[in-house]
């Protein structure tokens, strides 16, 4: 009989998360969409760190841009998950 | 009636939405396009928008409201696209029994909309020029 | 545009008379004929009024809202006679470059006119019978 | 040469005032106005004790009723001039 160890899946090592631009964002990057793949424990802000390394553009992303997750508001330090809608988004001026 | 709307706002079907014989009291706000800007004057507003998170954020906005003013019922609509100066581009309404509640859930839902929701301003100058406006 | 109608109120009317490019939060408040009294089914409620006083007074109240926030511009109307459930008995609209002026305004006049404006209600039942209402 | 105190109007004693009722007072009286003829002197509450003491039906009014003067809210305590519109507002209920 094999071991518990041998039935579990492999953790995988990477992620992929939907990022989508608005706005001035948008405009500056020429793109409103891209797919980014991630270490499996990342979070928002290493979205960011990684967009700004692999993008000339993505110096219209601040530091710690406001951002959401799955369409909710989401905090700089939230874990991402495969499959994740990470939305990058200016200064909100609605109304 | 979606929470997003390209056409524009008819304020009197959101307070027709809300309308009920035990809501004695209705409170409508209604956000239009200014003109007035620095740098001229402004003749309209392209208003963008991540829809899909518009529609979930204003319905949460709503939920809150509805925790706290469990008798309050909130109707609300953001325009998009091209919006001429003087039209609106934001209503929420909200009747209740009592006014005391359809004023307070009136104004918490236009607060948390004007902070919350996914929406961004492009002014349309006269002279063709344009400029994203944020606060 | 009086302040004592006969006529159903026109929300959207009183919304024009103060809309303008610069003022960009406009307010409404809408006071309904409610039912479910103690003594059976309201139907309709006809309101009576010392006419020339609520118009005076009505002047007054707007006059101290102006005083208050110079820049809200406010309309009212107070509808008389015979009102059936859920349609508005009084609607008071103010309109300000911002937001926060034109609530405080709505409101203040709201309460000022349910407080001062000589109007009196007598329900009219289902039944045919009749009974003044005083809070 | 006849002395200042000649050409002086002698001082009205009474004055009259237009009194008028409203909603349920209207209704109890059975009457709408009145006309009221009242010392010079005379105050709101002169006028409701006045008017308590000559209408039967004036019971209806209480002794402190809400009152206005020339379409003004006034206090029971305000003095009265010659030719006043002094209104009886029963409890209000407006909106």
């Amino acid at each position: 009989m094999p071991s518990g160890g041998d039935v579990l899946a492999p953790t995988p090592r990477t992620i992929t998360v939907e990022c989508r631009f608005f706005a001035r964002y948008a405009q500056a990057l020429g793109r409103d969409a891209l797919t980014l793949e991630l270490p499996a424990s990342a979070t928002v802000a290493d979205a960011v760190r990684e967009l700004r390394r692999a993008l000339p553009a993505a110096g219209v992303l601040p530091e710690r841009p406001l951002a959401a997750v799955n369409r909710e508001h989401a905090s700089l330090d939230g874990r991402l998950a495969h499959g994740d809608e990470l939305a990058f988004l200016p200064p909100l001026a609605g109304g | 009636m979606g929470y997003c709307t390209h056409e524009p706002i008819e304020v009197g079907r959101l307070m027709a939405a809300v309308a009920d014989g035990e809501r004695g009291g209705t409170v409508a706000f209604v956000g239009s396009v200014r003109g007035g800007a620095e740098d001229g004057p402004v003749v309209a507003i392209e208003y963008s928008a991540y829809e899909e998170m518009v529609a979930e954020e204003f319905g949460r906005i709503i939920a809150e409201a509805r925790e706290r003013w469990p008798e309050a019922v909130v109707a609300a609509q953001h325009r998009l696209g091209q919006v001429p100066l003087g039209e609106p581009s934001i209503a929420v309404v909200a009747a209740a029994p009592h006014r005391r509640e359809a004023f307070a859930a009136c104004r918490h839902v236009v607060e948390e909309a004007k902070r919350r929701l996914p929406v961004w301003k492009k002014e349309q100058f006269q002279d063709g020029g344009t400029r994203w406006r944020e606060h």
